[in-house]
């Protein structure tokens, strides 16, 4: 175990991934400039700076990913993906589908986003739902150091195209990072804390505040289990049913905005699949359908914060209590 | 089938093109006879196709669009599979998946065929990038309209594969029209070929209506290319001569400009001149005329016999 | 009443707004082309055709919008929104509330999607839920002629961004549309048919399914209320709300996608708001995880089916008598 | 302030300069005291900023972008509800949910100001669209960088701008820079003036460090775009003298080329040409410059009294 950011751990991975895998290379405005590792050990023709120019730099990946290659591409942050969608998702995302199977894209597009740092919704937009709605795509949103790494070695090895979001206001901060290869299986949700009265469903930043209101909620006699998603998609769909068959209760939180977000994904989900079992209404704490303000106050409140999660489980566990079945 | 490379005589040319105007006046009787999806010919653009894709090589890998019937059946792509692939049947080239719009053939290097205008450009860059990185001969040819020249992508794509040294022949078939609007209403000058010099990349601008003209310049900027491992831009000065799509329209077009590029037809062009030159007579341009249509004839039958996929299989393949 | 198609339709809406208000108009690719009518009576300035460059299309509406005009784009296909959902999505969306309030986009996207045409995934792919998730935006999709009017004056009139998707399977289906205004609010659902068993949820063309399948239903003794949402943001919470409290039972069906899709929305509302009303699951009947396929037998399989939507229904009645309560 | 049009003698355009460089100043001294909200500045800069905006008027509108500091200011923006915005308190222009990034003043005609780099050009068509339908003589300024001139919108506003006939003045301010890479990294020429030839727009490069000539050509080319209504682009050629953004990096930049610009000092050279040209004394120069800072630090006082908005306000006015 070594102590590094969460920046420092995917850095990590890339250059562990590029030293494997002689395919694989990585460009961005900046990669080479920033980058000044894997510049020195993997050279100029693998470690590039582009233009400025999203569009091209998403359809040069999927390009070559088709072809050979195993891209990664740094997007710097989420919303400027908006000049990269035709590339991310009518190519690279359909054309293994829509040729019957002649080629895949084996890339990474990396992206920052979420609150901390002042930056204003034109930086700061938790967009990853989209990339979970399109077909073809995979989506991780790692929430510490060690995923980070062992999720990005494993979206490097995926012959899919994997969206890899970092949490702005993770990704400058240590945590333990497992030495050599603990690379995290896409699709496997990690359960952070054991708990049997409510689950508390996240990924990402937000995974820490719900450790945070589980650590209030225990205080208070209310026993919360804390899964973190860490792949959107796919899904791990097992997990999340197992622990709200067990719970019977549900609280899901995200930064990104409510309407169509991954936490109605989740609802959705354990609706369908888990109703039997569900003792209280599923509760979505979210951000609000709002551009993410940069002024620090408004920022640190479109996020959900703990104090909400506790009242909210707390909340469900009442009104478990008080409700009669309605047959 | 007319495998790329083996194609050099002007008989073998106009061979390609009859082949090509017979696969697309198929699809027109296939309109006429009653539903049918809705097709993009090339019909008027033969020449373009022909005369490029007959200068390149077996490893060459070919970029296209919408409007692809040409490239792929100059290239040696099977009428059948193509036709099959256009109504949907599981024989396609893309399992019926991609209909008319979009067909890659890998095998013969015609990769990541997209209807997403400019999709073409915005992907030739990173297949270059493959084969500057990954070694090999090959250049990597994207075809594109002048339509596509108006996206956005374009800027990027010329501008990437100018500093980035990657070997990409952009071929424009400007063919004056974009769908339904003239290429006069969307750029100031005629020409896409000035279009490459900010970005310091060398273009030529050729009669696309001149099969042999467009070859030797392709010839010459594929060789170009080929030695630079630097992009290069053709424009091939066409015409569409039937509607943006079938079911056919064109109520738009100004008839005296339909009028003057009908009397330049490729086809006939080259065959008066084999005519005038003796190259051969009347009897045998019918009998390679009547050649094509048996062919695709053949084609036609293939696909319409052949099975549509099972909806079972709907969603499989999504991933690898 | 007239009998018109839903193309029609529209462009009987467009020709009245802009008779109405001297500052909308109109452009796109090959607008001025294909809408004769409109470019007789409004001129050329007011009804344009553009270069193919779809960003700068949807760039110079919200720059227009914010600063005194009104203008409708036409990006012809869903799919070819990529290539704007920068301008859309960072620009129309998030520039008023990022401005503190000194700007309004009242703008309209126009685009069509669905199944029906055997067009293949970069022409068909229902994004709808992309733009409820992104904040600033409405979104717009109808399923009658009479709607798509009604719809249309109100989204010229608003003063917000408002994205119109046109299924293709509908736009040339005939229908009845009443002359003169029957402008219909943006944010109201509509109750296609009153029932108490079920309530069967959807928009655009699967509302024609459902209505079939709820005829089905009634042959078969269950009694399904069809809800046409119309509007699927502002999303008319009220309605859907309302319907499932009296029904205990949802089944949401639309074309898009399953994940993160309008229905994931739906379910989750419901799954929070309406409870302790529900008798079984929440259903989602939608297109798979999946791009859409060309060939005609495929796409007609893509969207869901009434005998479906019949079997799904009638499994949650059974389902809800032989279940017992679990407390 | 300095209301734009007032601005007209040497003086003034110094002091306008100094009024932004005193800005930027602030910016980087609060950053040394503390944490601070990242910051692009326009040092370096100023006499790009302020020869472009003393040769507008009122009607004009001006779209600008991350670095947009000393256009506003150059437009006569209150100083201190810029700092206000940057600190995200209630008192800025934008009520503090724009931060540094995007400040619009719309009383001034600074318009939609967006950090997506080429948002400016995305919006700048329609803002000078609704100029040509709704009447008035005023014309449309978009500055932009370097780095916005790769982006594909740039060749889809251009060539709109051009077939539409629309008033846009382009302005690219090319500092050499794009956040942490080199334009000769992105670029094959050195210029972007150049780029404007293929959509048939007039374009000048101008030495953007000599605020007289910047102001000179911007007269030019705006009085241009007003008499033809038509697109101009005008280049400033000058320099970011300080990192992408504060906290200040540049570990990246040659040295020797940040020596060679920084002896190219927009406000030395002008201060060195008044005095050499006998119109001003060293001590009415000093003058200024303690102008110049009072007004910002008094700035920064009613900035930094001011409170935040309530977090109770985070989602309203998202919709009309
Ligand atoms: C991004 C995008 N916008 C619009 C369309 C619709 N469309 C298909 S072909 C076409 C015209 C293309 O013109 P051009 O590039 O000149 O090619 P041509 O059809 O003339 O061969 C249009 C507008 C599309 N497929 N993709
Ligand atoms: C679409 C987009 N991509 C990347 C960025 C990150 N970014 C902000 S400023 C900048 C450099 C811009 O360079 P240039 O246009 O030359 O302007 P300058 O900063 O030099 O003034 C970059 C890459 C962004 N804000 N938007
Ligand atoms: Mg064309
Ligand atoms: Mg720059």
């Amino acid at each position: 175990m070594t102590q590094m950011t969460f920046h420092d751990a995917v850095d990590q991975a890339l250059h562990e991934e590029m030293a494997r895998d002689s395919r694989v290379l990585m460009f961005g405005e900046g990669t080479a400039t920033k980058r000044k590792g894997l510049l020195k050990s993997f050279g100029s023709a693998r470690v590039r700076n582009t233009p400025l120019a999203e569009g091209i730099i998403a359809g040069t990946a999927a390009g070559a990913a088709a072809t050979g290659l195993r891209p990664v591409v740094d997007l710097l942050f989420a919303p400027f993906l908006c000049f990269a969608m035709d590339e991310l998702v009518n190519s690279a995302g359909k054309l293994r589908y829509m040729s019957g199977g002649q080629f895949s894209f084996p890339m990474v597009a990396l992206a920052m986003t979420g609150g901390g740092w002042s930056v204003g919704a034109q930086h700061n937009h938790n967009l990853e739902a989209w990339f979970v709605h399109a077909p073809g795509l995979k989506v991780v949103m790692p929430s510490t150091p060690a995923d980070a790494k062992g999720l990005m070695k494993a979206a490097i090895r995926d012959e899919n195209p994997v969206l890899f979001f970092v949490d702005i206001g993770l990704a400058f901060t240590p945590g333990e990072v497992p030495e050599g290869e603990a690379t995290i299986p896409l699709g496997q949700a990690a359960v952070r804390r054991e708990g049997t009265g409510v689950t508390l469903i996240s990924y990402a930043k937000t995974v820490h505040t719900c450790l945070a209101a589980a650590e209030t909620l225990a205080e208070q006699g209310v026993s919360a289990e804390v899964i973190d998603l860490r792949t959107l998609k796919p899904l791990d769909e097992a997990t999340i049913l197992a622990s709200v068959r067990k719970t019977g209760r549900a609280v899901i939180v995200h930064e990104a905005s409510r309407l169509c977000g991954v936490g109605a994904e989740v609802a959705a989900l354990i609706s369908e699949q888990a109703f039997e079992a569900l003792r209280a209404p599923i509760v979505r704490l979210t951000g609000p359908d709002a551009p993410a303000p940069a002024s620090y106050p408004l920022e640190q409140a479109f996020a959900p914060q703990a104090a909400g999660i506790v009242a909210a489980a707390k909340d469900l566990v009442t009104r478990t209590l008080e409700a009669a079945p309605i047959w | 089938m007319t495998p790329s490379g083996t194609v050099s005589t002007r008989l073998d040319l106009l061979a390609a093109m009859l082949r090509i105007r017979a696969y697309e006046e198929k699809i027109v009787a296939f309109h006429a006879a009653g539903p049918f999806p809705n097709v993009c010919t090339s019909v008027g653009q033969e020449a373009a196709a022909v005369g490029v894709v007959s200068a390149l090589r077996a490893e060459d890998q070919i970029l296209t669009n919408h409007r692809s019937a040409g490239h792929l059946l100059a290239r040696g792509a099977d009428p059948g599979r193509m036709l099959a692939e256009v109504m949907g049947r599981s024989t396609g080239y893309c399992q019926g998946r991609s209909g008319t719009l979009h067909i890659s053939v890998k095998e013969l290097g015609v990769v990541l065929t997209s209807t997403i205008v400019g999709g073409e450009l915005s992907l030739a860059p990173g297949v270059a990038l493959s084969r500057a990185m990954l070694g090999g001969e090959g250049i990597v040819v994207c075809f594109f309209g002048d339509g596509a020249a108006c996206e956005g992508i374009f800027h990027e794509s010329l501008n990437l594969a100018s500093v980035w040294n990657l070997p990409v022949l952009y071929v424009c078939e400007n063919n004056q029209w974009q769908a339904f609007v003239h290429r006069k209403e969307t750029m100031v000058g005629d020409h896409v070929a000035p279009w490459a010099a900010p970005y310091g990349i060398d273009s030529l601008t050729v009669d696309g209506n001149d099969v042999e003209s467009v070859r030797k310049a392709a010839l010459h900027a594929a060789a170009q290319v080929r030695e630079t491992r630097r992009p290069f831009l053709l424009e091939a000065w066409t015409y569409r001569q039937r509607g943006h799509m079938e079911p056919h329209d064109q109520s738009y077009v100004d008839p005296a400009e339909l009028e003057a590029w009908m009397a330049k037809d490729p086809i006939a062009r080259l065959e008066a001149r084999l005519l005038a030159d003796g190259e051969c007579t009347t009897a045998e341009l019918e009998t390679l005329h009547a050649e094509a249509r048996r062919a695709i004839e053949e084609a036609a039958g293939f696909a319409s016999a052949s099975p549509y996929p099972d909806p079972s299989d709907l969603a499989t393949g999504v991933y690898a």
